[in-house]
């Protein structure tokens, strides 16, 4: 019989559950020899890695050498302890989306979106906004329900800010690519500041997205959601359409019928 | 330049090779014809239904063994364990499971049991043949309707992806089966523990501890089946199921993998001399009575030519590999298989390091397509140059798939990034998987777009190949095939006639006096 | 079926292709004739000596922009750079080195110096530029030479290994390189920092700090340079070196990569204006000006079509990768630069999960291949399409790199496994480097051994993007080459005339009241 | 300007010096998700790392998410203090072995090689002990002072013995690839422990090797040297020859005489 799994202690998984078994590769600033696979062993012991091989050793150029690891971890972690603000966003099609747009919010909801700083990486933020869509999923661009601005790249955040204000924007959605030095933080955190500095922190729903926003950094960082690899058109409908809906205290049931949530006060 | 969709290799010559292959395959007719051996003797105890096991020395020990030691030790092997057998059950009255059952819990010795008259002890061997037939025609006909009922991917006129798990624990196997599948694997084989061939009986039962591999049982087959078929029908894509039938116990294991519905087993005598040091007069002659049973079954046998790569310099030893499958294939024609149920093995294996190695590997597959046009080929993947680094041996596999796809090999069987390291753990399987998608899936058709030029480098070294296994067809068939191995034609391996391991299991018949139905039931052409 | 060693393309087809891109390439003669930049005065600058730089706001500013500042800010441009500095150096007596240093140390102001004789002052212009001129052949020379000396990789009819550094650091760029020499790449381009194109300025000294990338500067041109050269002698092969030639800068680059004697340069200014938002009119005058450099200095110049295939659809694109490459071919001859120099650049960035995409990669190569013969094609790996999963990007670089081979392209940018997570790292070229080795070295001549079938897949493909790809041209004629621009024909992305970084560096000029006597001296069809 | 290497303090290399950069991949037994991602970040936080960005995570079948991770680590080690024993053998050529072996030992060296337990690989053995010999470098056979008993594959342990005995072998040669459950370092135990039973510890030169096999675990099990991936024949037939000449208190200078080293006693 296979032990368990118990995810109380959740481990990598090779061949045998529990086994704890994980890959690496990395490189030493030393000559190939018995003394630098030692030395690699000795680096992957420290950290705390067990059953350690040292399955490939070669030469880089003069003076580096490459290890292909395998090892064995011993520490594991709960896995039902680990919590991440999920985005949880009901599913419904772009046509449900729009439909409600239609009835409960009675006119487009306004969108403006960019590529901020030096970042001229378009395709993620177009694969979102325009017409076409991604992955199968059509852009927020063809919904009835949305009105998209997309600045494109390179746009200093100051004019999104302008720009955002003066479409009357109930969205900024912004874009970060290159995270090279952490670039795409700085860049999230401008925003951020820059909007607090106009007294403008309340003023938009905030989306940041890129292959390296998580939704819990967005959050982190004053966003309202971060989208990542593999985020579609109508998951970010799905998510600004719920987020307008909870700003204006409407609720999403498609019931033709605008139904005021009872208002939060002491009870 | 002149182009054409195959490779110009002599026709004629091809002819002579498959001439002088039948004279070689001759000699071990003969052998088979004269010979019968205990595994083939327990194989056919297997397919009556002896498939129990009794405790001794703290092991479960298969029934079938147990007969037939009590009979060689009562000297009543000549005569053919199944003349035995049916002299008890007349004699009892008994059926198969209940004689097992008496002779399990109450040591009935059926060597003790009085002869019969022998001509109604034959005749009633006769009818328990047939009946056993009968049931692997059954096995084979819901296969069949499996196969049709789900998607065959053989339709899609690409090559089969077939991969390996090993854990050592059939369980865990499952769940590294079923993840394959997903992926999109349509063979799985499940790789044996270190030295099983070695065993003289099939251990009984599912396990959960191996070296290197999972112990081949028949309770493993099933367990493993019943997983295939059940993800296959979810993914409504029939997956086929693998394992080895090389070693002392080559016939049961056929009998067994028949009886639970497996589609493809690694089959090769030459394989158990060479790598196991197993004796070849042995495992030619349970080799035979293997492929009677594959054929009648459709199992697809697969030919063990890519070990040859191994242990010699692949870009030498095209020869041998050649020779060697025309001599296995006259070898299955002879157990009265059909080509497409002969899955001739070759490999990848030459040094990556090679200039133009790429075109001599292009070279290799492609003769060997052309030359056994009906044969759905086993090409297995480079795996002697790997090395522990994972990227390269990826990128090596990448372009095994391509040289498949190109050529069109009925069967790959996916090389892994960390063959070199350890047998594959989950990931590498899929890494494994995914890269065959990319590329098969990529190239689909691709064997249709482009011709060979016929005075390229490629051609020249089919030809060369064809030419060198000729010669050297000429000079086995000459010395005799046991002789060659002796020399170390192959692999560059030496064995001798008498040694290895399981001679003492081989015994001599006079086909007069002794009884095996199956031969004739199974169309033997020996 | 019939094969044949090429794609049957229709060479009229082609043909007509050539002359519609010459008439589109007439607008843009018509443009660079009555237009210039304060980026190509500057080049003309740097061309004369002016490579020196002052103090401004904390930073090096260079010479050459504080002197052309001056000379548009007093509204002396339209007589060109050339002019005013042949003017100052007439009036003072002073050498090109001492002017620098007088306007450095002591803020002398050229603008400010009275005009002498107009005859007097062109002709003494001449003469500067026939020195800056001389020089450049000089340069030229010195790398042919060591070409020649060192074994140069071209003549061993493969495609040649590049790859990329881009640590930020030239200092850790260099250990890089080296060890990427010593791995085997023929080629090494410095990735420049983000964004340097939208600078106004090349920056000054060796640097230590950049985004992605290591600025283009002539102090890291020349360290780079000299660490290439070492290795290359140890290695005893000639390593090429490689930067960006885009962007604001685009003509200053191309002078000091002609002066520190590298060997390719990235260089077009569809790349600017679609990718970078630079003014169309802006950088198709810097376009021509760079160009007329690298002709004379020998210097590839490699097209950026390859990037047109991130933005769109790859396989849906290649018509209008092709268009651009003829009017790219185009603007190349028009800088009297010869097809040896122009590698036109492609890529393999099609979905990998397309059925048949490799068919389809195969043939946009081979088409590309037989389009230009007598370019050096530059063939980008796929990037758009990686993802973090660095094995199945390694697998998809196996593939790029055999493509290449196949379909002889003359410079394969090869992929990195980590392509989709951050810049290389040592060990990520380093694989990189020996996926090619492996592929180039083990396919090698592999492009002979193989005839395309005519009515294939293959040759059904590439006859389509060529038919698409005329028709696209023929609309494009139609409308203007800057109207197509502007109606996103090109990688899907609009950019209107007016619009973009940098449209007030143009001005326009009277060819007669200008003096650029490097037009002439460098063969300027325009 | 570079950061100067220092091996004091030696750690992984990315592209810039000291930045501790290391690539891994893993599988958790959980299915793709946000969460799964956080866990996958979490388990190797848990390792020490930092900088940590899962480039990669894919469903494996069901239930199994694969990951890729780039990650840094601020641990290092001192590698002027890693100590490794190194087989220095002297880098003689086959001819000059020979001609030592011919003037001071003055007999062949007999040597007996097997792969023991279930181990059918003898394609390493083979590589060491066959005429042909290896990546260029002739085998031991070859060697006119070499006697080579080669018993192949699947050798019991006291075959291996009673074997060398017969023969008079002045060494053993094992080999084992198979490490599968670590049986590569049990039946490496199980010479050591048969010689010993049978009084034998100190009868031959031990030598063992294969792809998990060092030098320094040879030596810890007994043996006199491990010879792992890329051993050439040449370097076991320096090692065996010097170890020989120890033997028989003889030094390698081929001066062609004999030249006893000064007996080891109290000074
Ligand atoms: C295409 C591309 C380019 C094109 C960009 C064209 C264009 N108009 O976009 C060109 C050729 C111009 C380019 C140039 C450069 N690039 Co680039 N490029 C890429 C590449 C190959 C693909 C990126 C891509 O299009 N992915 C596909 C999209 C669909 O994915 P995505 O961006 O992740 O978007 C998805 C989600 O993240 C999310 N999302 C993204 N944005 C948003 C926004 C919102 C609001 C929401 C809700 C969701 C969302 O939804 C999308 C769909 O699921 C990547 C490598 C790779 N394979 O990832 C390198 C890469 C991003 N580039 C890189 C670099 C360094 C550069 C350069 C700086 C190199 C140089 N020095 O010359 C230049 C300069 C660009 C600049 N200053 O920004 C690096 C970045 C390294 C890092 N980690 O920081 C990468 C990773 C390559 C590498 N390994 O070096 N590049
Ligand atoms: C060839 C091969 C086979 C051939 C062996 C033929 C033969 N006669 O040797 C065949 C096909 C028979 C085979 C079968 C099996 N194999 Co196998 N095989 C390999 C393979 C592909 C290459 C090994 C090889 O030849 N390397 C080349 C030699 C030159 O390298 P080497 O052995 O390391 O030797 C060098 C050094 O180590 C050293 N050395 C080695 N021995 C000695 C001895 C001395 C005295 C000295 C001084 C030096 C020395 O010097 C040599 C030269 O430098 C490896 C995968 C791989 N690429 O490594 C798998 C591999 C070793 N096999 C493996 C397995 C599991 C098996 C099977 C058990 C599979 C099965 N269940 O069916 C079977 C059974 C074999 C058995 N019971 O032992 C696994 C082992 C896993 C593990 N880590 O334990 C591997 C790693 C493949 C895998 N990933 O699953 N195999
Ligand atoms: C024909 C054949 N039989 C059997 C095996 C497996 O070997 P064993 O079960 O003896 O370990 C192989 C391995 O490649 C093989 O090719
Ligand atoms: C033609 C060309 N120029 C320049 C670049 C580099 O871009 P930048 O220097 O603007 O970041 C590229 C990148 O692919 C290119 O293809």
């Amino acid at each position: 019989m296979k032990t368990e799994l118990d995810l109380k202690s959740l481990k990598p998984y090779g061949d045998t559950t529990g086994d704890g078994a994980v890959q690496m590769s990395f490189t030493l600033p030393v000559e190939p020899s018995p003394k630098a696979r030692e030395a690699a062993t000795l680096v992957v012991r420290e950290w705390g890695f067990t059953d350690i091989k040292i399955a490939h050793m070669s030469a880089i150029g003069e003076n580096y050498a490459f290890f292909v690891v395998f090892a064995r971890c011993d520490k594991s972690i709960d896995y039902t302890k680990v919590h991440v603000p999920e985005l949880s966003t009901e599913k419904r099609t772009y046509k449900e989306i729009d439909q409600i747009i239609a009835v409960k919010i009675k006119r487009p909801i306004r969108l403006v979106g960019a590529c901020t700083g030096y970042d001229a990486h378009t395709v993620g933020l177009d694969a979102i906004l325009n017409m076409k869509g991604f992955d199968g999923d059509i852009g927020l661009e063809r919904y009835r329900g949305f009105r998209v601005v997309n600045m494109g790249s390179q746009v200093p955040t100051d004019d999104l800010i302008d720009r955002a204000l003066k479409e009357k924007s109930d969205a900024i959605l912004l874009s970060k690519v290159v995270s090279q030095k952490d670039i795409h933080i700085s860049d999230m955190r401008d925003l951020i500041n820059k909007l607090k500095k106009r007294g403008l922190e309340d003023r938009f729903i905030l989306v940041a997205g890129g292959p390296r926003v998580t939704h819990k950094l967005a959050l982190e960082l004053g966003f309202d959601a971060g989208f990542t690899i593999g985020a579609r058109p109508s998951d970010v409908a799905n998510f600004i359409l719920e987020k307008m809906l909870a700003k204006l205290e409407l609720t999403g049931d498609n019931d033709g019928k605008l139904k005021p949530k009872p208002p939060k006060g002491k009870s | 330049m002149a182009y054409s969709a195959t490779l110009p290799l002599n026709a004629r010559k091809i002819a002579r090779c498959r001439e002088i292959a039948s004279s070689i395959g001759d000699v071990v007719a003969e052998l088979v014809h004269t010979n019968s051996t205990v595994g083939t003797e327990r194989a056919v105890l297997r397919l009556l239904g002896f498939n129990d096991a009794l405790q001794w020395e703290g092991l479960l020990f298969p029934t079938s063994n147990f007969l037939v030691d009590q009979l060689k030790a009562a000297n009543r092997l000549n005569e053919g364990a199944l003349y035995w057998v049916a002299n008890a059950l007349l004699s009892t009255g008994l059926s198969v499971g209940e004689l097992e059952q008496r002779v399990i819990k109450e040591g009935l010795e059926i060597a003790k049991i009085e002869p019969l008259e022998s001509a109604k002890v034959v005749k009633f061997a006769g009818n328990l043949a047939k009946d056993s037939f009968k049931r692997l025609l059954q096995y084979r006909k819901t296969r069949a309707q499996l196969r049709r009922k789900l998607k065959d991917p053989i339709t899609e006129k690409r090559p089969l992806k077939y991969v390996i798990v090993a854990t050592g624990n059939i369980f865990e196997d499952v769940t590294q089966a079923r993840a394959a599948v997903r992926d999109g694997a349509d063979a799985i084989a499940v790789i044996r523990s270190t030295a099983q061939s070695l065993l003289d009986y099939v251990p009984q039962g599912t396990t959960t501890e191996g070296f290197g591999g999972t112990y081949a049982t028949q309770a493993n087959f099933r367990l493993m089946r019943q997983a295939l078929d059940e993800i296959g029908a979810e993914e409504n894509r029939y997956i086929r199921l693998t394992n080895y039938c090389s070693g002392l116990c080559m016939s049961e294991i056929a009998a067994l993998a028949a009886i639970e519905g497996l589609d493809f087993l690694l089959n090769d005598a030459m394989y158990g001399i060479l790598f196991r040091d197993i004796n070849p007069r042995r495992t030619l002659i349970d080799q035979h009575f293997s492929r009677l049973i594959c054929g009648v079954s459709d199992i697809w046998i697969m030919t063990g030519e890519d070990n040859y790569m191994k242990t010699t310099d692949a870009k030498e030893s095209g020869d041998q590999v050649l020779a060697s499958q025309f001599i296995n294939e006259v070898a299955a024609l002879n157990a009265g298989m059909t080509h497409n149920q002969m899955s001739i093995g070759h490999a990848m294996e030459m040094d990556p390091s090679y200039e133009k190695v790429i075109l001599y590997e292009i070279a290799r597959a492609q003769m060997t397509r052309q030359i056994f046009p009906k044969c759905p080929l086993k090409y297995m993947c480079n795996t002697k140059y790997k090395t522990g680094d994972i990227f390269t041996s990826h990128a090596i596999d990448t372009v095994f798939n391509l040289i498949g796809s190109l050529t069109q090999q009925g069967v790959i069987l996916l090389g892994m990034p960390t063959e070199a390291v350890h047998t594959p753990w989950l990931q590498d399987r899929s890494l494994s998987i995914r890269n065959a998608n990319y590329i098969v899936n990529g190239s689909l058709g691709i064997s249709e777009e482009f011709g060979y030029r016929s005075d390229g480098v490629i051609a020249k070294f089919a030809q060369k190949v064809l030419d060198d296994a000729l010669k050297l067809l000429e000079k086995i068939d000459r010395m005799g095939l046991l002789k060659a191995i002796e020399k170390g034609y192959f692999a560059d391996v030496r064995r001798t006639i008498e040694g290895g391991k399981g001679a003492t299991g081989v015994f001599p018949v006079e086909r007069k006096g002794y009884t095996n139905p199956f031969f004739d039931l199974m169309g033997s052409k020996i």
